[in-house]
């Protein structure tokens, strides 16, 4: 099918204008860059090697509106783990796609005329909030880096679209890094040398690296316990830091081209730093053409790299290879995890994270919400701690690595974000007025009739209740009724001013009230109301008999209705055959009378279908909520039902029919009730009005 | 093997038991009603199990929550949850400890249960104040109407204006919505129909993979 | 007649299924109408993993096992259609059933979807959770959620009554977008005056054919619409007196 | 007496917690809704276990027959309790197959033996309808009319062909438009009942309260005096 991009009309597959509207569909097939393989219009993900088909940007616009039908293969993903070499090679496409080698032509450039570049300065403000650092003043040597910034960019658009999410971070963290970097270098220091030693330096020639990390380490779901620890962690370990920036600082001045050899070696042997894909680039720049295509091609594993330590301390360990371009030994790599490393790394850039998850809804620049759609930060936030303990200490690690990089790709935004930030909106605070003015008038109407006496309404009419009133009073005495009790305490408000005359009449009648319910509260919520209508307590045994739970819907009411006998009665635990008011009572067939109280619509139905297989001559009364009223009436028309109270209003006429102490109760009752309702049928009207003058607020 | 239990037996089971019940409805006659019903039997003690499975669940949830900020709520849940099914058991097995079952169920189930079913009162009320904010098709005057008749035809109003509302909410009920709701539930008859014969021909298998 | 009409019913329904699966294999899959309830549902995802929030599913309390069975399936189904998309976005929902036996089931989904990632081991046994077994409880609960779990979306598709008015309500407190099918009268008539995109009746059982299009959901769609036509030609006949 | 008093304090108490949701979600009503969904499932997981235990432990003690029809169940039972840990789920498959299957069935009887026939049946009777006289001829008529198009206002599939498409509109189409207004006419019903049922309790609530107040003023002012 091809949904039309213009009226969302279904088209069958390969027509070229909409049955519609006319309007002219989108390609038929879409051809996998990948795997070559044909998908369906509006896949966006190749179905066989879910490479992506549409690049983000080009997403049509309708997209962000959710009432636009989106083809639904379009989240449809394979259903098979991808093989190595397929992801591999997805990889290596990417880093085609993202890292065209005339990269390094355009660096020299960047270096002659540096700083102007806009877009590093937006991306600033953002970081700065998060990493509260003076970036805003851009030390000289920070230019080089920066300045080379917009280049990439507009490399990167040329050959694909997007600038996909992966890209993006690395490039607009760079400028703050110089700065930013300053905590994470320091906690290496004593531990391991040789970074140590290579930091600084390479500090200098960029700025860049531990930025990408920094977003690149947040999991999805998983390490996020880890962060929370790192929180409380790393405000002790803010202050050396501090301290440490001034070596880097003073190493500035010296030419970057000194140190490529230098940080080349670092990056062979150093795996901590190597983590920084992006640190590659500026040097790059400076160096030589191949690096181009491994420093964008490093852009990528930072996806893999999930905060998870296995998976951080894989990434380094990948780069040789990418820059050997030798990407089918990446897996044994994996072998050389170094778990040491890690929570250095982590630490000093935890607290970061912490920030950005506050400010991500807010941000709304390109890069950002590409880097939203990367990391779920506060997604992780707030899934329970429990995700931690699921993830083992060492998952197989392709697995984790295959899986994340589908996520990276996957995560790539759909949606451009400002439609994405009109959902984070904060309940409107019109609505928190309506609901308490709503609520206080509610409550005004309710109880003034219960404070002052309002002679409002009169007596309240109910003909079916009458007609049931009549039914019930021809009852011989003694005879055995059956009590379906379909209603608990949620219903018991209004229910037990519907049951209750009708078995305050029965009693009077002398009746025998066989009392069971398919509702697990039934059995209890019968006996509060018998015990408040029942006159004499000591009366109990020889009138009613609790026969309690029937499990299983209609096949326990057909159970129960063959073999009442053989039930127990709830309250007293003896079987039913031993009570004398059962004594001859066996089964539905031996009943003068059903009576069904019921809150719920199939309440009602299952008992009357069930009684009239079992017995259809018995006849069936019933007292319903006045919810059911509705789904009720058919029955009392087709004369399934001889009688019915529906609601308080049958109540309260029954009631005054049967003339009880409970009269004063049901006034007020009636009272306060009717003036909800008028209260309510007035704020609907007012309400309707002002929405139709005033217009949708949205 | 293991498609053997993933997925074979389970389909054969739902397949198998799922023709018998429905056969049991379509031919009552009393071999087959009876195998029914004994079917439906077995559903009902297992599905009892699976409370045992919400509980765990509930617990396992909360348990995670009252770690973290408003774990508090999380706590009280556990215990309160804790506290009724002791006391309920002890109220269904022990009869001497009824009473604690009974006094639980009438001041503390009871109440609550019913004040929040009370709430959708309210919640409905503020529904219906913001009725055409979110609507604005022609039918929505029609639900209006609809919801104002039902509403005040309950009313006990003064003679005139009180029985023609009256009168009129009665046809209100018996002819116009009587049409839609028996529309209404055909229709769904009809999906039910079509999703039962799905999983009773074994094409869709929400129990296994 | 009235014993054989079942049969009949069902008879035609097969008959259907089977013919449309065969022409299916020349002749492209029928469409069937847009259900905005569904089709905004994709998009939904997108903009969840990129909030970082989930989406909130509410399955509704009808148990699996009892006569409200198939609305809780069309519903799990309908979940399935969601849950590869979710899971490999790394924002898989929350899920909240109201009745115990659809626990299980709705957590096979996820299982399944992340053993389909190849990482079994992401599973988060709390993504499925059981809120409370009285309809009330439960719809208050799910509203306790939605106020206060990070939800990004609500989506309500399963066998409720009125009470579903006090979740709608909730999320639109948090003005948070939902979607809401249900199939029962007394939830349709409290939610329809709600923010949300609606589904009714039986529009609830076409949310897999929406959502995963597979070709199965549409032909018993197809089917469906006939058996529509049959219930309106018996309806005449009864009037006629034929029946 | 006194458990009673104190049951009569909690009780008022803790409705009043719970509508103070309707100044304003806040922390007493939260406090109150945990307690009330750890009550219920609770209460729901006695209830349910002890029914059960109580329908399969005679029949297990009992001879052959029943004992094995007590004993599946159980079996099954059990293994569903393996859903509960991911790595033994498959085990709880069958359990849950069965469930699925004999659910269906049953939500397939209902619907066609109890939903679908009779309601056809019952909108096409129009004799009944005349027993009213003509006035009940076209409310019966009204009815079946309505119920048709609410029916077709659920159609799902579309006709390619525009020549069909346009026949579709011009009468499918049309009953359809003219179906939902009927579907709508009984939502707006089912609101109101829905409404008013719920305001009952709502008042019921709100008089408990209330006297629940008096009665504690009254038992104080004994105590005290």
């Amino acid at each position: 099918m091809i949904y039309c991009p213009k009226c969302g009309t279904a088209n069958r597959q390969g027509s070229k204008f909409c049955n519609e509207c006319g309007a002219p569909l989108p390609a038929t097939g879409l051809r996998c860059p990948m795997c070559g393989a044909m998908n369906p219009a509006g896949n966006l993900y190749c179905d066989r090697c879910s490479a992506r088909l549409i690049p983000a940007e080009r997403v049509p616009p309708e997209e962000e509106k959710p009432e636009r039908p989106s083809p639904p293969k379009g989240i449809s993903l394979p259903s098979v783990p991808l093989g190595e070499e397929e992801w591999l090679s997805e990889l290596r496409a990417e880093a085609l796609d993202l890292a065209p080698e005339e990269e390094t032509p355009g660096w020299p450039g960047e270096l002659e005329a540096p700083s102007e570049p806009p877009t590093p300065e937006v991306t600033i403000p953002e970081w700065l909030a998060e990493l509260e650092v003076p970036a805003a003043s851009p030390t000289p040597e920070a230019q080089p880096p920066e300045a080379a910034i917009p280049e990439w960019l507009v490399e990167l658009e040329a050959p694909v679209a997007p600038p996909t999410p992966e890209a993006p971070p690395p490039e607009s963290a760079i400028p703050e890094w110089l700065v930013g970097l300053e905590a994470p270098a320091a906690p290496p220091a004593p531990e391991a040398p040789p970074p140590e030693s290579a930091i600084p330096e390479w500090l200098v020639g960029l700025e860049a690296p531990a930025a990408p990390p920094a977003p690149e380490a947040q999991p999805p779901e998983a390490a996020i316990p880890e962060w929370l620890v790192g929180l409380e962690e790393t405000v002790p370990e803010a202050p050396p830091p501090a301290e440490k920036p001034t070596p880097p600082l003073a190493g500035i001045p010296v030419p970057p081209s000194g140190e490529i050899p230098e940080w080349l070696r670092d990056v062979e042997f150093a795996p901590p730093i190597q983590e920084e894909p992006s640190a590659q680039p500026p040097p790059v720049a400076e160096v030589d053409v191949h690096a181009g295509m491994p420093s964008a091609s490093t852009t990528v594993p930072p996806i893999l790299v999930v905060g998870e330590e296995e998976i951080l301390s894989t990434a380094p360990a990948e780069i040789p290879d990418w820059l050997k371009e030798a990407p089918a030994e990446a897996p044994p790599e994996y072998g050389g995890l170094v778990p040491a490393e890690i929570p250095e790394w982590l630490r000093p850039l935890q607290p970061r994270e912490g920030v950005a998850v506050e400010e991500e809804p807010t941000e709304t620049e390109g890069f950002l919400s590409g880097l939203r759609g990367l990391l779920p930060i506060g997604k992780g936030l707030d899934m329970p701690a429990t995700a931690q303990p699921l993830l083992p200490r060492a998952p197989r690690p392709a697995a984790v690595a295959r899986a994340e990089l589908l996520q990276g790709l996957l995560s790539r935004p759909l949606i451009t974000p400002p439609t994405a930030e009109i959902r984070e909106a904060p309940r409107q605070s019109g609505w928190v007025l309506t609901r308490f003015l709503v609520g206080v008038i509610l409550l005004a109407a309710i109880l003034l009739p219960m404070l002052v006496r309002l002679p409002l309404f009169g007596p309240p009419t109910a003909p079916t209740a009458e007609a049931l009133f009549a039914t019930v009073n021809h009852l011989p005495g003694n005879t055995p009724v059956l009590i379906a009790w379909e209603y608990g305490p949620a219903e018991s408000d209004e229910m037990d001013r519907v049951a209750g005359p009708l078995i305050e009449h029965l009693l009077r009648r002398e009746a025998r009230l066989i009392v069971v319910s398919t509702r697990m509260e039934g059995p209890a919520a019968a006996e509060a109301l018998l015990a408040s209508r029942l006159v004499d307590p000591s009366e109990r045994s020889e009138r009613i008999a609790n026969l309690g739970y029937l499990p299983g819907q209609a096949a326990g009411v057909r159970e129960a209705l063959g073999n009442l006998g053989g039930r127990t009665e709830a309250m007293t635990g003896l079987p039913a055959s031993q009570l004398d008011i059962m004594a001859d009572v066996h089964s539905i067939a031996d009943v003068g009378m059903v009576v069904i109280l019921a809150a719920q619509p199939d309440d009602l139905k299952t008992w009357l279908e069930q009684i009239s297989v079992a017995n259809p001559n018995v006849p069936v009364v019933a007292g319903v909520s006045a919810r059911i009223e509705l789904i009720s009436t058919p029955y009392l028309a087709a004369g399934q039902l001889r009688g019915m109270v529906a609601g308080l209003t049958g109540g309260a006429v029954y009631e005054r029919q049967l003339d009880t102490g409970w009269g004063r109760e049901y006034e007020y009752y009636l009272t306060s009730l009717g003036m909800a309702q008028l209260a309510i049928a007035a704020l609907t009207v007012i309400g309707a009005l002002i929405f139709l003058v005033g217009g949708r607020k949205r | 093997m293991d498609r053997l239990v993933k997925r074979i037996l389970p389909t054969s089971i739902a397949v198998g038991t799922g023709l018998l019940v429905l056969l049991g409805y379509l031919l009552p006659v009393p071999p087959l009603a009876s195998v029914r019903d004994e079917l439906i039997r077995w559903a009902v003690i297992i599905a009892a199990f699976a409370f045992i499975l919400g509980f765990f669940n509930l617990l396992r949830v909360h348990s995670g929550r009252a770690r973290k900020p408003g774990g508090i709520y999380s706590v009280i849940l556990i215990l309160t949850a804790l506290t009724s099914l002791v006391l309920t058991l002890a109220a269904l097995l022990i009869p001497s400890l009824r009473f604690l079952g009974d006094w639980w169920f009438r001041y503390v189930l009871s109440p609550l249960q019913a004040t929040v079913a009370g709430l959708i009162a309210f919640v409905l009320a503020v529904a219906a104040f913001r009725l055409l904010r979110h609507r604005r098709e022609a039918g929505v005057l029609v639900f209006l109407v609809a919801a104002l008749v039902v509403l005040l035809g309950t009313l006990p109003l003064p003679a005139p204006a009180g029985n023609w509302l009256a009168n009129l909410r009665t046809w209100w009920m018996n002819v116009p919505a009587m049409a839609g709701m028996r529309g209404l539930l055909i229709g769904v008859g009809l999906g039910v129909l079509l999703v039962g014969l799905r999983v009773l021909t074994g094409s869709d298998r929400p129990y296994s993979d | 007649m009235t014993s054989i009409l079942p049969w009949l019913l069902i008879i035609i329904a097969l008959g259907v299924l089977l013919w449309t699966a065969i022409r299916a294999r020349r002749g492209p899959v029928p469409s069937t109408r847009p259900l905005p309830a569904f089709d905004g549902l994709p998009a939904e995802l997108g903009h969840s993993a990129e909030s970082g929030a989930p989406i909130l599913f509410t399955l509704g309390s009808g148990t699996v096992g009892g006569d409200r069975t198939l609305t809780s399936i069309a519903a799990l189904e309908t979940l399935e259609g969601v849950a590869d998309a979710a899971v490999a976005y790394g924002t898989p929902p929350i899920v909240a059933v109201g009745d115990p036996t659809i626990l299980p089931l709705a957590e096979d989904i996820f299982l399944r979807a992340w053993n389909r990632r190849g990482t079994p081991e992401r599973y988060n046994p709390t993504t499925v959770q059981f809120i409370g077994i009285q309809p009330t409880v439960y719809a208050a609960g799910v509203a306790d959620l939605l106020l206060h779990e990070r939800a990004h979306a609500h989506v309500l598709i399963g066998s409720m009554d009125e009470e579903a008015a006090l979740v709608t309500h909730a999320a639109e407190g948090r003005g948070i977008p939902q979607s809401v099918a249900a199939d029962r009268l007394p939830a349709l008539g409290a939610v329809y005056p709600a923010d949300a995109r609606l589904a009714i009746g039986e529009e609830l059982y076409a949310g897999p054919a929406r959502i995963a299009a597979l070709p199965r959901y549409i032909r018993s769609l197809r089917a469906q619409d006939v058996l529509r036509f049959l219930v309106v030609f018996l309806i005449l006949m009864k009037v006629l007196g034929l029946w | 007496m006194t458990a009673d008093l104190i049951g009569l304090i909690a009780g008022t108490l803790l409705t009043l917690l719970v509508l103070s949701y309707i100044l304003g979600d806040n922390p007493l009503y939260r406090l109150a809704l945990h307690m009330l969904v750890g009550a219920t499932v609770g209460y729901g997981v006695a209830v349910t276990t002890v029914t059960v235990l109580q329908t399969v432990l005679p029949a297990l003690q009992s001879d052959s027959p029943d004992r094995v029809r007590a004993l599946i169940p159980l079996v099954l039972g059990i293994l569903l309790l393996f859903k509960g840990f991911p790595r033994w789920s498959a085990w709880g498959n069958f359990s849950t197959a069965l469930l699925v299957g004999v659910g269906a069935a049953v939500a397939m009887g209902g619907a066609l033996v109890g939903t679908i026939i009779p309601q056809t049946a019952a909108v096409g009777s129009l004799n009944v309808w005349l027993r009213e006289g003509s006035a009940g001829l076209i409310n019966g008529l009204i009815v079946m009319i309505g119920t048709i198009g609410a029916l077709l206002a659920f159609a799902f599939a579309v006709p390619r062909q525009p020549a069909l498409r346009r026949l579709w509109n011009g009468s499918v189409g049309v009953l359809g438009q003219m179906g939902r207004l009927f579907l709508l006419a009984a939502l707006g019903a089912a609101f109101g009942t829905a409404l008013t049922a719920s305001l009952t309790v709502l008042v019921g609530r709100v008089y408990a309260v209330v006297t629940g107040i008096q009665q504690l003023l009254t038992l104080i002012g004994m105590s005290s005096g």
